[in-house]
């Protein structure tokens, strides 16, 4: 039954990411943008102009273009269904490999925001519901709303100027890795990972010194929401008559908490996963305040340079990780909360 | 019942529990004063909003977040709870006070399987593996009759039915032979007949025991068939206590007075004349849903047939599933009959278009089980009645105004008040509302379904009476489906069984009340729990009881639909269709054992 | 569990804390580089590509990388160091590179290079004249999508560069082969054929442009579908002479380059450079401040500015080629109307622009052609900002106070580069507030540089905007007369403002193939005086092309194409 | 109604009473600017002054420029929060912004509110092949990413209000349209419109007069969330150079402009607008928190 149902999301969401393609290939060419120009370089001839737009294959209908990216016309190489995005028209690389390179570091920042986030934001939003109305809950409650609705830029440009302009407890905002040193061998691409395979504790160190003021900003962001829910969740849950009966069956004070956070945490997924659908385009403002070579920088590159294939292959990239995302989640929850197994 | 003077087991004085609103307390429990003696069964009446189960709660020294207990004592065993350690009121809790209460499916936990439930709540008064607990569990819920516990166990709650759930919880109350188990409305959402059988079996359960137990409830078949003492409960404080028989017998207490007139006064049936045309006729009503995703059909309705003359109240009764609320939705067509024939006054409706079938409407209307759901929270009291002759007379604004003011003042709403939403009544002004739409357009017929289900004890009697008067004035005719006997016996002319989609016997009032004939009509008359301390049901041993609960509407057997469960059941009945057939006694009956007198008629007490 | 876990959760700890205090002391105190033969040069981005005829040509961080790893011919001499310390080539004497010497036959219009011996490259090949045969048949294949070697061999008036080259016919497959324009005379000569006398040749060929390939290595990753190794040098390294080799390059991160021990000029004083993307100029700014860096381009003025008072930071600068003009089309209503031109080019805040744009690190521009440029021409009377004048004008033009000018909203829109919006924002304010003052209904419209290019270059629609960005690559006025000037239909390429004078196109004709530099320099003068008072371009500023970096490296060099030479660097 | 609801109803959110206070006043100030921010400014928000980068005055000096500026009116007007690096006053900036900021954010919503609306009552009231094809067209809309997909939008489209609002539109409306249409399907099944049906309204009827009226809660309370999200969405696109075209008074595009001075020591080019969107934003999600606990409960 479950398996059904992943088969099942997986076939929509192939069917999604397709239509998404083709939107998104209208889309950007129906902009009032022209590529060749930034492609063919400094003062063309018409000549030169006619070769750049054959070079990157826009002299041809749209319609002959999108069955070439989507790879079904069979004379023209690899396409999307052949699990070919294409090639840059900037970094004139793989998309697939400039993703490749770029969204490990997103991934790496996102998710040790996350988890940094959830180990603070769960406790402080149970604390809160303990005491509903009281001094804690209030101030947890203002602290949730008011952290969940910051213009994060602003924050990373403030932390910036006082950790590290000011105080000089930060490193500058370059980047991952201090830039004399060569990055870890590439193994994963996440780079943390990568140092601690190769043994290389320094790097490793150095990576978590320049991901500290990234990656507060984005626990800063984030613990707003997650706190909010969980203390929203968890006063529902303390409320729960199974919480009640719970104590009225004389069950000692753990299990009570645990019968609780079960049911407070259950519902909180599909909200964890959509923050992270969102966070994962959502970061390109703070890459760009620290300059992290993460997906973000590289969708901002590539749409300010017109850069089809990889606009394409970014928008593909991000909705499809942000579709698993969501499926894991709900397969998460529907593991927790058996009643959605059943639907 | 326990002598007198047996020990004192559990002493409230004084108990006041306050939930902030809004910077005040509002105190639902305001002095409460309490006993309940060793062994004895205490029933705890009140109606909607009185503080019945605050006050349970309360007395496990339990509120709800975020109310307090303000003030007062709860002595258990001569030591007050409200003063003990946390640690030592948990020992206490769920082992010697035990807690079971109505919604048991809400009371587990959603997300995991009762097993462990049941297994962590004997964990926590003694220690145990939790491989032990989970035999346990199995025990339990074999003890409180679970059938194959060891794959139950592995249930979560929403795959329980409500009578299993409430078992489950039972078990987990009974796990350490409680010497008080406090019962809040364990019944409330059950049929009558699981109803009986669980009362039933707590009742033997804790005889077996030892146990005490206070059972709170607002049903009174329930107070009288069960409970050795009432206690009433009105705005918060103990207004009544006395043993069961006198309570019937003499009430003290206004509320008492009014609860019971009910069950003092039973009503007197109308006599018609066998020729008067029928205002309503249904003949071979059929109603199939289809299962989304899978090919087979859900038989809701099954051939049903009646008719009813003008004026006359026929009463739809049967267990939940058995397709009664889909027999009146057909007949307004408000859910498209898959076939048969539906006649008004002699002309058809079961086919005609839907703007056509609008100006029925007028004549046929209905009034729902949920009073509050059934009405646009948006609207005031007139908007509500407004709609229907806006739709259907082509009065002006002053005719509307004044027809507005005439239906409140007919259903005993103020009609002063027609401006406000009705968002703050109770559900019984809402449901005389309901009752003052469906008349707005002078029908001549109201499908009223369920509409006392929700309606508490004091509502419910005020509801019949202008149910009665509004028939008697008016001239209306009823379909008045629901699984409420009591209410039924006093509202309806005849009454037609449902099981299964299909009617197995229709009768009057009396014959089916009195001499039911068909094993399935034995078996739900005989579950009903009639407000007569003197024949109660702990004191004989129940009869016709149906084994199970009723079966899936999916996959129907071949033969007579309760032959899985029947007492009488034979090989033949198996295998054999059943049909409706006229009995000996001029009533027709749907059981051929019956029918050939081979099963005797059932003799109510 | 092991007992011994207590212990090495212990030591863990221990060793975490040593190591993270290790290393935040080392982000504090970084005053030095790691090594100090070791620079870390920031900038807005790293190479995009390394191939001049890719798309990455016109991306000025990408060309930075060519000149670092690629080498020309012949390359301009170094004319002094200025009072700023950075030193300037000297646009009328040139030097040989991996030429070491040439001579030129006026009859056959032949240039005979004789290159160097023994120089190696970083694959550790040895230069030949094949190499350089390489280089132009990979020029003339047009293969890459931006044919920039074939372009400038065109500009240079090589022979058989010719437009024969694009399309897919058979005459155009045959004009793609390198011919006898081009020949090898010895495994160290080159003999090269000009169509028609040009005084450009040698400066086009000190363009990274037309940069010598190493031809074994560029083979060594040819494939059958890409014959020229476009997506080698677009990619992944570099086969050519230059004084750096490539030790990594992370596109959109950093660019790490180590000198290459066999250059021929000797190994460069910098062992290692590297370049690091960090986008935002303020970045840029404050890691040189704290000395973790050495070398930083592309600041705003005012960062220059505050940088200058920074300590260990040095800002210096060169007014060389840049510069930034009104652009105003002449297709554009009511731009076609001189007075309006007029108008505008006395409404101009010059001296607030110079002050509050550029802090004073730039001048008043009397030309349209860059003033250190071979046959620059300077206006007698340039325009002062005079409002009353500019009103005086437009009422003249008929529009008095501006009335009538509302119907030309959309020209009136003053496009410019939104990526240059910190350096430009502030000169665009000062434009748009005093144009306003004059009675202009001025909007601002910043565009993508994607956009800005297309519409000024292709399309050629753009009715009024700011550009700060056309440096002509080619150092001399003729050059940049032919480009931006000559009618478009008469070879003006980047004629974004559809001009087009008689006078200017004829003239420019005969100074082409004028071979005397004198009556050259005499017309190109009378071609400038025509552009000015028709105020085809209105120049606002020249302004310097500026660099910072640290006191404890100098040698910066300034060069026509803005890219610092990392090989003229020096450590302390 | 059970007496166990009774009492949950009684539970009152914490506080809630004042933090609607608070949203609420920091929404009218918003409003008020919105409509007066302009007028009130005392230089005009878009054209230069002569003086370039100077600093805010300090405090100590505040009373007294207070006491002059309204003693004295032929002075020039003081600069409170100082002058960017083109000689713009920001506090007739940061004043001004509202304006634009919630013209963008309110008409974003308010288009994307409609068309969600109607398009989640048709597809939550009438269940067929068609709005089931729109409801997955909206998905696939809903799974674009937000933030690089309103950039797409902007950066390749120009830069203006009106992509602005198109982006921001296009990719609100899914949201409105399942909130609406997971109401839409929970009021359908309700009694009252059986009840409807039961005297005599035909089914679009029941859909626009009752059904309707009734689902409007959750879009409604979400907009308020939502025009924050848009405020913040419309400086962060700012930010990242596809916002609106300067020199628009727009905070986030003022903190763009003055990010780059905060590390030569200028920090009040971005800090004043900085705090501008932070005090808003904010002031929205409380609103809309409040009003949530105010009326989703029925």
């Amino acid at each position: 039954m479950l398996l059904r149902t992943i088969l099942r999301r997986l076939a929509v969401g192939v069917v999604q990411l397709l239509g998404l393609t083709v939107a998104v290939f209208f889309l950007i060419r129906l902009m009032p943008a022209d590529p060749v120009s930034r492609f063919v370089g400094i003062n063309p001839s018409k000549a030169a102009y006619a070769q750049a737009a054959k070079a990157i294959g826009v002299d041809r209908p749209i319609s002959t273009q999108l069955l070439h990216y989507l790879g079904l016309a069979p004379s023209q190489g690899k396409g999307l269904l052949q699990g070919n995005l294409g090639t840059s028209w900037v970094s004139n690389a793989p998309v697939l490999k400039d993703i490749a390179t770029a969204l490990p570091v997103t991934l790496e920042l996102i998710t040790m925001a996350f988890i940094i986030a959830l180990i603070i934001a769960v406790p402080i939003g149970m604390l809160a519901a303990l005491r509903p109305g009281g001094k804690t809950d209030k101030a947890v409650f203002v602290y949730g709303l008011f952290a969940g609705s910051q213009p994060e830029f602003w924050w990373a440009l403030l932390f910036v100027f006082v950790f590290y302009f000011k105080l000089g407890i930060a490193p500058p905002p370059l980047g991952l890795i201090n830039p004399m040193n060569s990055p870890p061998p590439p193994r994963t691409g996440f780079y943390t990972i990568d140092s601690l395979l190769a043994g290389d504790l320094t790097t490793f160190f150095d990576l978590l010194h320049h991901l500290m003021l990234p990656v507060a900003t984005l626990v800063f962001i984030l613990s707003g929401p997650i706190i909010k829910m969980v203390r929203q969740n968890m006063e529902q849950a303390l409320t729960a008559d199974f919480v009640l009966y719970a104590r009225a069956a004389g069950m000692p004070g753990s299990t009570v908490a645990r019968y609780a956070l079960r049911a407070a945490m259950a519902p909180s997924m599909t909200l964890i996963g959509i923050l992270y659908g969102f966070m994962l385009g959502g970061a390109v403002l703070v890459e760009s305040v620290f300059s992290l070579p993460g997906i973000g920088q590289y969708a901002v590159r590539s749409i300010l340079a017109f850069d089809y294939p990889a606009i394409q292959g970014v928008v593909l990239v991000i909705t499809a990780i942000s579709l698993v995302v969501y499926l894991l989640l709900d397969l998460l929850h529907a593991i927790i909360d058996p009643r959605l197994a059943q639907e | 019942m326990p002598p007198a003077d047996a020990p004192l087991l559990l002493e409230v004085k004084g108990l006041k529990v306050g939930y902030p609103v809004q910077r005040r307390m509002v105190t639902p429990i305001d002095g409460l004063d309490l006993t309940i003696r060793e062994r004895e069964v205490v029933g705890l009446l009140g109606d909607a909003g009185s503080g019945k189960s605050t006050a349970a709660l309360a007395m496990l020294g339990l509120v709800r977040p975020p109310g307090r207990i303000l003030a007062g004592e709860v002595r258990f065993l001569g030591q007050d709870l409200l003063k003990l350690s946390p640690e030592g009121l948990r020992a206490l809790r769920g082992k010697d006070l035990a807690l079971i209460v109505q919604n048991p499916r809400g009371a587990l936990h959603p997300m995991l399987p009762v097993g462990r439930q049941i297994s962590n709540a004997y964990r926590a008064h003694g220690a145990a593996s939790s491989k032990e607990g989970w035999q346990r569990a199995i025990d339990l819920l074999r003890n409180v009759g679970i059938n194959d516990p060891e794959r139950r166990v592995h249930s979560y709650a929403h795959e329980l039915s409500g009578g299993m759930a409430q078992r489950a919880l039972i078990s987990m109350a009974l796990s350490s032979t409680p010497r008080l188990l406090i019962a809040d409305e364990p019944t409330s959402g059950l049929d009558v007949t699981i109803q009986a059988q669980f009362l039933d079996e707590m009742a033997a359960t804790v005889r077996g025991t030892g146990s005490a137990i206070l059972l709170v409830t607002q049903d009174l078949g329930i107070i009288a068939n069960y409970c050795d003492r009432v206690v009433v409960l009105h705005e918060g404080r103990i207004v009544e206590s006395a043993a069961t028989r006198e309570f019937f017998i003499k009430p003290q207490h206004a509320y008492s007075r009014q609860v019971l007139s009910l069950v003092r006064a039973p009503a007197t049936p109308a006599k018609f004349a066998a020729d008067i045309a029928p205002l309503i006729e249904v003949r071979d009503l059929v109603k199939h849903f289809s299962i989304k995703g899978r090919d087979k059909k859900v038989q809701a309705v099954d051939g049903v047939s009646f008719a009813i003359r003008p004026g006359e109240s026929l009463g739809l009764v049967g267990e939940s599933g058995s397709g009664k609320t889909t027999v009146g939705r057909c007949l307004l067509r408000l859910v498209e009959p898959t076939s048969g024939d539906i006649r008004y006054r002699g002309q058809s409706i079961a086919s005609i278009k839907p703007a056509e079938l609008r100006r029925f409407r007028s004549k046929l209307q209905i009034v729902f089980q949920d009073p509050y759901d059934a009405l646009n929270p948006r609207y005031t009291m007139e908007d509500v009645i407004r709609e229907p002759l806006d739709l259907h007379t082509d009065l002006d604004a002053i005719g509307k105004r004044r027809r507005i003011g005439e239906l409140l003042d007919l259903v005993g709403l103020d009609p002063k008040r027609m401006g406000e939403k009705p968002r703050g009544l109770g559900a019984g002004a809402l449901q005389r509302l309901n009752i003052a739409r469906a008349l707005a357009t002078g029908p001549e017929f109201i499908v009223l379904d369920e509409p006392t289900s929700v309606l508490s004890p004091l509502a419910r009697v005020g509801f019949i009476e202008l149910l009665a008067r509004l028939k008697k004035d008016l001239g209306l005719a009823y379909l008045f489906i629901s699984h409420d006997l009591t209410t039924v016996q006093h509202v309806c002319d005849r009454v037609a069984v449902m099981y299964l989609g299909q009617i197995v016997e229709v009768g009057t009032t009396e014959q089916v009340f009195k001499r039911p004939a068909h094993p399935y009509a034995q078996a739900l008359l005989g579950a009903h729990l009639t407000a007569d301390p003197m024949h109660r049901r702990v004191d004989r041993p129940p009869v016709n009881a149906l084994a199970g609960e009723i079966p899936s509407p999916i996959d129907l057997p071949p033969g007579c639909y309760l032959a899985s469960r029947c007492r009488h059941v034979t090989e033949a009945c198996r295998v054999t269709p059943q049909t409706l057939a006229m009995h000996a006694e001029g009533r027709p009956v749907r059981c051929m054992r019956v029918l050939a007198g081979e099963v005797p008629i059932g003799g109510s007490p | 569990m092991s007992p011994k876990l207590p212990e090495e959760t212990s030591s863990m700890s221990r060793k975490f804390l040593t190591v993270l205090a290790s290393t935040t002391l080392a982000g504090l105190a970084l005053a030095a580089p790691a090594s100090a033969a070791d620079v870390l040069f920031l900038a807005e981005d790293v190479p995009a590509g390394l191939n001049y005829d890719g798309p990455a040509a016109a991306i000025p961080t990408s060309q930075t990388g060519m000149v670092n790893v690629m080498e020309p011919l012949v390359y301009y001499a170094t004319k002094e160091v200025n009072s700023e310390g950075v030193s300037i080539p000297d646009f009328g004497k040139f030097e040989g590179r991996l030429a070491e010497s040439w001579t030129f036959d006026k009859a056959t219009l032949t240039w005979t290079f004789k290159l160097r011996a023994g120089v190696k490259g970083c694959g550790g090949a040895t230069l030949t004249a094949d190499d350089v045969l390489y280089t132009f048949a990979r020029a003339k294949s047009v293969s890459g999508a931006a044919p920039i070697g074939w372009f400038l061999s065109n500009v240079g008036s090589i022979a058989n560069f010719t437009p024969a080259v694009f399309g897919d016919k058979e005459e155009n497959k045959k004009a793609k082969v390198l011919g006898d324009e081009v020949t090898k005379v010895d495994d160290l000569t080159v003999k090269i054929r000009q169509a028609e006398p040009n005084a450009l040749f040698l400066p086009v060929l000190t363009i990274f442009g037309l940069m010598i390939f190493d031809k074994e290595t560029m083979e060594k990753h040819a494939t059958k579908e890409d014959p020229w190794s476009h997506n080698f040098v677009n990619n992944e390294g570099m086969g050519s002479f230059g004084a750096y080799c490539i030790e990594r390059w992370t596109k959109d991160n950093e660019f790490a380059l180590t000198a290459n021990p066999d250059y021929y000029r000797g190994k460069p004083a910098i062992d290692r450079v590297v370049m690091k993307k960090v986008p935002q100029s303020s970045n840029r700014v404050v890691v040189l401040q704290s000395g973790q860096a050495q070398l930083a381009q592309s600041l705003t003025p005012k960062e220059y500015d505050s940088l200058r008072k920074a300590p260990g930071v040095k800002v210096g600068g060169h007014s060389g080629n840049q510069n930034l003009f009104v652009h105003m089309n002449f297709k554009s209503k009511p731009f076609d109307n001189i007075k309006v031109r007029q108008a505008i080019a006395y409404a101009i805040p010059y001296d607030a622009i110079i002050a509050n744009g550029y802090f004073g690190q730039a001048s008043a521009w009397a030309g349209v052609v860059p003033s250190t440029y071979p046959g620059y021409s300077a206006a007698a009377e340039p325009y002062k900002t005079d409002i009353a004048k500019a009103k005086a004008l437009l009422a003249e033009a008929g529009f008095p106070d501006g009335k009538g000018l509302e119907a030309f909203a959309d020209s009136f829109a003053l496009s410019y580069v939104a990526e240059k919006e910190t350096t430009v924002g502030p000169i665009v304010n000062a434009i748009q507030s005093s144009l306003r003052e004059a009675g202009f209904p001025v909007t601002l419209n910043p565009m993508p540089q994607t956009q800005y290019g297309d519409r000024q270059l292709v399309k050629k629609d753009l009715p009024f905007a700011i550009n700060e960005q056309e440096k002509p690559i080619g150092v001399d006025a003729g050059y940049a007369t032919q480009l931006f000037f000559v009618s478009g239909d008469k070879g003006g390429l980047n004629n974004m403002i559809n001009y087009s004078n008689p006078m200017v196109d004829d003239t420019w004709a005969k100074a082409r193939v004028e071979p005397d530099n004198a009556k050259r320099d005499a017309m190109l003068a009378s071609i400038q005086k025509q552009l000015m008072s028709d105020v085809a371009w209105l120049p606002v500023v020249e302004y310097k092309t500026q660099f910072a970096w640290s006191d404890k490296i100098s040698g910066i060099g300034w060069h026509p194409d803005n890219s610092i030479r990392f090989f003229d660097l020096k450590g302390k | 109604m059970s007496e166990s609801l009774a009492v949950a109803d009684h539970i009152e959110p914490a506080g809630a009473d004042w933090l609607f206070r608070i949203g609420g006043a920091i929404v009218a100030l918003v409003l008020f600017l919105a409509a007066f921010g302009p007028t009130l400014a005392p230089y005009n928000p878009t054209l230069t002054t002569p003086e370039v980068s100077s600093p805010p005055p300090a405090l100590a000096d505040l009373p007294r420029l207070i006491l002059t500026a309204i003693v004295s009116k032929n002075t020039a007007p003081v600069h409170w929060f100082g002058t960017d690096a083109s000689g713009l006053d920001i506090f007739s900036r940061v004043i001004s912004a509202p304006r634009i900021d919630l013209t963008i954010a309110l008409v974003a919503n308010g288009l994307s509110l409609l068309l969600g609306i109607s398009i989640g009552l048709l597809c939550g009231y009438f269940r067929n092949l068609g709005t089931e094809i729109i409801m997955r067209v909206s998905d696939v809309l809903q799974s674009f990413p937000v933030f690089i997909s309103a950039m797409i939008l902007v950066a390749l489209g120009g830069r203006s209000i009106g992509n602005i609002v198109i982006a921001l539109a296009a990719l609100y409306t899914p949201i409105y349209i399942r909130l609406t249409r997971a109401e839409v399907m929970g009021q359908k099944v309700r009694g009252y419109v059986e009840a409807a049906r039961a005297i005599g309204n035909g089914e679009a009827m029941i859909a626009i007069k009752h059904v309707l009226p009734n689902s409007l809660t959750p879009a409604l309370i979400q907009s308020s969330v939502t025009v924050g999200f848009a405020i913040l969405l419309t400086a962060g696109l700012s930010f990242v150079g596809a916002g609106v075209q300067p020199p628009t008074p727009e905070w986030g595009l003022m903190i763009s402009t003055g990010a780059n001075q905060i590390v030569l020591g200028e920090w009040w080019p971005s800090v004043f607008p900085g705090i501008a969107i932070s005090i808003t934003v904010f002031g929205f999600a409380v609103l809309g928190n409040a009003l949530e606990r105010r009326y989703a409960a029925g």
